[in-house]
């Protein structure tokens, strides 16, 4: 039922939202795109770490090899096919790595994560200069800007309506046991190292599609920017401030937060980080569920009415 | 031979500069599973401190090291009370504890940065202070970078000596293990943990301090400290005084040895092999209790 | 002082704004950019880039405002926060041109920033003249709307290897950043070193944000080079020129590239810059007009700009300033007046090439007292240069 | 006699320099219910962990239903028809009863031969078990006694052959450890599922198995029915200091 639900929002959603390049202004495009990017990041990132209780800082590396694929097979790889490759590399990379650091917990396997990507930023960086005799490369004649908007609003549902059946199957309910604890799930015949790698592997899909979508439109694509550890960062801020055990809250929180920056930025260009970094405290220590246990409390009420 | 000394004491000395960056953070993530991610900003703030100070009133840096460690503990008191005590308090589990001062932390990075931003400006600073060569056994160090390894250090060591051997750090200790089971036995919490956070923001600021004699400063320049801090207390293992140094230390001389056997390029690749290599040995850290 | 720099920016608007009602039919020239305030960016465009482009707002109005084809207009200055982030770049300027259609734009700082807006300028039809934009790949995507006004890599280091030839410096030892920038410095540098038969007795290369590159500079000092050349960013141009005097390397010629420049560069090290060489392009000796800005910046902002790129993206303010009183705000044909037209500037004639400005040759230039020297052509030398370089101080 | 469903040969375990399990053999038959008692620290717990593949030992060999499992992980066994529970109970806190129940049917339960085919429906197991009404309640929300049957639950949707039981007495009433004393009973007589039971509480325990083992500092001291157990003089030996007299063991 609650995954019938989900699908049929998502479905609505891509309705609403596909014609928007035709119908709105450049900038609310600019700002939806940028939106559906970190609904994506964030809730495929929540649908491992937020049910796993590890929390993963590799997005950006996930990011960053998606986008490497698009440039690297840019010219010779139709837009089409490069995005699923994208995907599909970060997710090989996750599932290589997964195997190796899956048994760390805590801020152990948070550091070794982040420290996974920088290993990959640095090695792109030196194979580049050392074999192409590049730093970067340029994407001289980029997809418009609408192709790309609808690509990643198609990544974007494709990462809800998945992380939906995954919270529905038997699956999701190996990776919420092994949140809760590992080792009774093991004991109850959970394969807890396959499913731990399979959430990862999954999840990073998504961050590989999307940097592989999004990066093209930088025209020029540099280890520094693809791998910026603040896509990362942003991601994770995003999911827990949204509630990362849930779907809906990094959906909300991801929207909020994308439009709250912007108009921010937009109004006060010299302090508005300043009033965003009071509103995230505030928000955390009066809270603490994040904006999902919002929904919670009003669903709460009506039940209760 | 003289040409070996000075390689690894290069090495030592870059080493000792990544314990100090970290040492604040591992008391205060070690001890009280604090996740400050907004500790580089601290250490920021200690390094705009020191310059004022020098630039326009022309104190001795190291004199003003302390006025800078009295400042950051009074701001690590007040930002304890205002946030982390918040925290400490409604948070059922030492994860959602770890999980929300990290949030805590990302708030804290972008108020203070930005107030940074807003009243220095964006622009480059710095100035020079014990930057003439020393030289020691045919080498030569610059006196700045020497006191940052000093310090870190001494520091090092007489964190080490507390936890080991008072009293004080053995009610720290037992926090560290069960913050429920310390409050049984009797120890005062909620005085410690303020007291620890405070002191974890001092030596960042003071490390900000020193470091502001060898490096320039902006607003910016908090993030990478923070990753550098975080690498180094995983490396040594979380909480451990002797693994800080020690994690700090190897990265300096594994660079430096790497920088000259390979390529500078290298360098980075490397020590996050180095630290990778590590934690896939010992899950928790050289210094693993 | 950023209080400055805000005040400024209010001074601005509140200007535009008391004139509303004189110039009630004729609303303001609106201008946009995004630039980096905060973020790692940020360092660099808020001394070379912004600085200028509140200053030049200011003086515009002041004068009456912007001559638009004979009719004086006041100037609205629309510039928000890039974060230091690419996607934030295209997303600001996709707002300024597609949905706020502003009248004309300004560049952003750095290259990466440079290469983001290329394809949007040249949908939108924006002409857009970069100060602080390096690079081959950017001109090679041929940009009809693109120009690039400050002196390419290749040129800068042919005029390095020409000094260096002149001076008969026979062997150099280069290090250079893993970055597009350090890669296309050192192409040059190479083919430049090659044609003066300059050789290059050791390379190494290194990653962005080194804190340490002591071990390098003692393999490259046992090796006895006549000069050292650092194709580097800020931080490690600092770096580099400490840890070279800290171990006592002291090469005939020592040069850094990105940072010499700086007036924090003079202040953070003091005496012990004297004789270093650097990437730099004019100082206030350069001429009357240079002077002039300098001055006007230091009382405007309470600081020096930079003696590299400052004094371009001020050029690149009056380049366009010329086309729109020559030819309007119709962006097309402000677009064939800047590719065709020539322009008198702060760094001199000014004139483009497929997007290339071809009139200002690479320059060389040293620090001797408390001023940038440029040493190198000998027509453009503001001083005699110090060769070889005194030992460090 | 039947093939044991469960064997242990000659296991030890040690950590570091200490040998919590050394060298002890265990055959555990279809429809037994075996006692594993021993003072505190002689290894019993550890002794689980390595009969359930929480733990790898260092030397010996585990047999399950004829397969040898040595050295594979907590899963495979449990999907051989091994489950277990644990000291402190381990129930997944945010679930409900029903989703805990329901995750052992999913998993160990659904990936094997069936030992026994009782229970399709996790509610049947929740009304077994006395818990029926708590079906929808966040596991972590039960009391400590309640999560511990919760745990059993756990076990048994595992469909297992064999049920490793750490300590269900601890902290129950007189009244409330006769009942589980009794569930267990009847998990093997109507479930046909063999029981290994560890308790502190030795003297209910004595009263209900038919066979009980003993360690002493990791070893197995004795094996076997429980009267000749309690007059052994090496039990009775190891127990002195005890706070269990050896007459009362013998009662």
């Amino acid at each position: 039922m609650r995954l019938a639900t989900a699908l049929a929002a998502c479905a609505i959603a891509g309705l609403v939202l596909a014609p928007a390049p035709w119908l709105v202004s450049d900038f609310a495009l600019s700002l939806t795109l940028s939106c559906l990017m970190y609904v994506g990041l964030a809730v495929s990132w929540a649908m491992f770490s937020g049910a796993t209780n590890y929390l993963s800082l590799a997005t950006a590396a996930f990011f960053g090899i998606g986008a490497y694929v698009t440039a690297w097979g840019h010219g010779t790889l139709p837009y089409a096919v490069a995005v699923p490759l994208g995907g599909l590399a970060a997710a090989l990379f996750a599932a290589a790595i997964g195997a190796a650091v899956l048994h760390l917990r805590g801020a152990y396997f948070a550091v070794i994560t982040f420290g996974l990507g920088e290993l990959v930023r640095h090695a792109i960086t030196y194979g580049e200069k050392t074999w192409a005799r590049t730093v970067g490369r340029v994407i001289s004649d980029p997809p418009a800007t609408e192709t790309v908007y609808l690509v990643v609003l198609a990544l974007a549902l494709a990462a809800v309506a998945t992380a939906a059946a995954v919270r529905a199957s038997r699956f999701g309910l190996a990776l919420a046991g092994v949140g809760s604890d590992e080792e009774r799930a093991r004991t109850l015949g959970v394969n807890t190292r396959l499913v731990k790698t399979g959430g990862f592997a999954l999840a990073a899909f998504f961050a590989g599609a999307l940097g592989a979508a999004v990066a093209v439109r930088w025209t020029y694509i540099e280890p520094a920017s693809v791998f910026n550890p603040f896509i990362g960062f942003q991601t994770v801020l995003i999911a827990m401030v949204g509630g990362a055990h849930t779907l809906a809250g990094p959906i909300a929180s991801a929207v909020v937060f994308s439009v709250l920056t912007e108009l921010l930025r937009l109004q006060f260009p010299y302090a508005y980080l300043i009033v965003l970094g009071a509103l995230l405290i505030l928000l955390v220590l009066y809270l603490p569920g994040g904006l999902a246990s919002l929904l919670e409390r009003w669903k709460w009420r009506q039940r209760h009415a | 031979m003289g040409f070996w000394l000075e390689l690894i004491a290069s090495g030592l000395i870059t080493g000792g500069i990544y314990a100090l960056v970290a040492i604040g953070l591992n008391l205060q993530y070690g001890l009280m599973r604090i996740m400050n991610i907004s500790h580089g900003e601290f250490l920021m703030l200690g390094a705009y401190l020191t310059w004022l100070a020098h630039t326009f009133a022309g104190v001795n840096p190291l004199a003003f090291l302390p006025v800078v460690a009295l400042a950051l503990f009074g701001a690590g008191l007040l930002v304890y009370r205002l946030c982390f005590r918040r925290i400490a308090r409604t948070s059922p589990a030492v994860e959602l504890i770890e999980a929300r001062s990290l949030l805590v932390g990302f708030g804290l990075m972008y108020l203070v940065q930005n107030a940074a931003y807003l009243v220095w400006g964006a622009d480059l600073r710095g100035y020079s202070f014990l930057a003439e060569p020393v030289e020691i056994m045919g080498a030569r160090f610059t006196g700045n970078r020497l006191a940052a390894f000093g310090f870190a250090v001494a520091a090092s060591l007489f964190l080490i000596a507390v936890l080991r051997w008072t009293l004080v750090g053995k009610a720290v200790r037992a926090m560290m293990q069960s913050p429920a089971g310390a409050q049984l036995v009797g120890i005062d919490t909620a005085v410690l943990h303020p007291v620890v956070f405070g002191a974890g923001l001092a030596l960042a600021g003071v490390a900000g301090g020193l470091l502001s004699m060898v490096y320039e400063i902006t607003p910016a320049m908090g993030e990478p400290y923070t990753v550098t801090a975080l690498i180094v207390i995983t490396l040594g293992g979380l909480g451990s005084a002797a693994g800080c140094l020690a994690g700090g230390l190897l990265l300096g001389v594994v660079e430096a040895l790497g920088m000259h056997f390979t390529s500078p390029s290298l360098k980075m690749l490397l020590s996050y092999a180095v630290f990778i290599a590590v934690l896939l040995a010992r899950p928790k850290g050289l210094f693993a209790r | 002082m950023s209080i400055a720099r805000f005040g400024g920016i209010l001074s601005a608007v509140a200007l535009a704004a008391a004139c509303l009602p004189a110039a009630a039919q004729e609303a303001p020239v609106r201008i946009g950019y995004a630039i980096a305030r905060t973020g790692p960016w940020a360092a660099g465009a808020q001394l070379t880039q912004e600085p200028n482009y509140i200053m030049w707002a200011d003086q515009v109005n002041a004068a009456g405002g912007l001559n638009v084809k004979g009719r004086k207009r006041k100037v609205e200055l629309v510039g928000f926060d890039d974060r230091s982030e690419a996607e934030t770049v295209v997303r600001t300027y996709e707002k300024l041109m597609g949905s706020d259609k502003v009248d004309l734009i300004l560049p952003p700082w750095g290259t990466g920033a440079n290469f983001a807006v290329m394809p949007l300028i040249q949908k939108y039809g924006y002409p857009m003249i970069a100060p602080t934009a390096t690079g081959r790949r950017l001109l090679g995507m041929k940009n009809p709307y693109f120009f690039a006004i400050l002196q390419q890599p290749d040129r800068m280091m042919e005029a390095l290897a020409e000094f260096l030839k002149a001076r008969r410096v026979e062997t150099a030892a280069v290090i250079h950043v893993d970055e597009l920038f350090g890669l296309e410095q050192y192409t040059g540098l190479e083919a430049a070193f090659k044609e003066k038969g300059i050789r290059i007795i050791e390379k190494k290369t290194y990653p962005l944000g080194v804190k340490d590159l002591k071990p390098v500079l003692n393999d490259i000092k046992a090796k006895n080079p006549d000069a050292f050349i650092a194709l580097s960013y800020p931080p490690d141009t600092f770096l580099v020129t400490a840890q070279a005097r800290e171990i006592a390397f002291n090469p005939k010629a020592f040069y850094a590239a990105v940072g010499t420049a700086f007036p924090i560069y003079r202040d953070k090290l003091g005496p012990a810059v004297e004789g270093v060489m650097g990437l730099g392009t004019l100082n206030p000796k350069s001429s009357p007009a240079a002077k002039a800005y300098f001055d006007a910046h230091v009382a405007k902002h309470n600081k020096e700009p930079d003696r590299w790129a400052s004094a371009h993206a001020w050029a690149a303010l009056q380049v366009l300033e010329q086309a729109v009183a020559k030819v309007g705000l119709d962006r097309k044909a402000l677009r064939d007046a800047i590719a065709t037209g020539e322009f008198d500037t702060v760094i001199g004639k000014v004139r483009f090439k497929d997007g290339e400005n071809v009139t200002t040759p690479g320059v060389v230039s040293q620090w001797q007292g408390r001023e940038f020297e440029v040493v190198w052509p000998p027509d453009k030398a503001t001083a005699p240069a110090l060769f070889p370089k005194p030992a460090w101080r | 006699m039947p093939e044991p469903v469960l064997s242990a040969r000659a296991v030890t375990v040690r950590f570091g320099g200490l040998v919590a399990c050394d060298g002890v053999d265990l055959d555990v038959r279809a429809g037994e219910l075996v006692g594993l008692i021993g003072p505190n620290g002689a290894g019993k717990t550890t002794f689980f962990h390595a009969l359930s593949g929480v733990l790898a030992p260092d030397a010996g060999r585990l047999i399950v239903g004829g397969a040898d499992l040595t050295g594979r992980p907590a899963h495979v066994f449990a999907r051989h028809g091994v489950a277990r529970t644990f000291q402190t109970p381990r129930v997944f806190r945010d679930m409900t009863a029903l989703e805990n129940v329901r995750f052992g049917m999913e998993f160990a339960g659904r990936s094997r031969v069936h030992a026994h085919d009782a229970f399709d429906d996790p509610q049947a197991i929740l009304g077994f078990l006395g818990l029926g009404e708590a079906a929808a309640v966040p596991a972590g929300a039960l009391t400590p006694a309640r999560q511990r049957l919760l745990e059993i639950g756990m076990a048994l949707a595992a469909r297992p052959r064999v049920l490793l039981l750490d300590e269900v007495a601890a902290g129950l009433t007189h009244a409330e450890l006769e009942a589980s004393a009794a569930l267990i009973r009847r998990v093997r007589d109507e479930l046909g599922v063999a029981v290994v039971w560890i308790e502190h509480a030795v003297r209910v325990l004595m009263d209900q198995v038919e066979r009980v083992a003993v360690l002493h500092q990791g070893r197995k001291i004795a094996d076997g029915d429980p009267r000749a157990v309690a007059r052994d003089p090496a039990v009775v030996e190891a127990y002195l200091g005890e706070e269990i007299e050896p007459q009362r063991l013998a009662a």
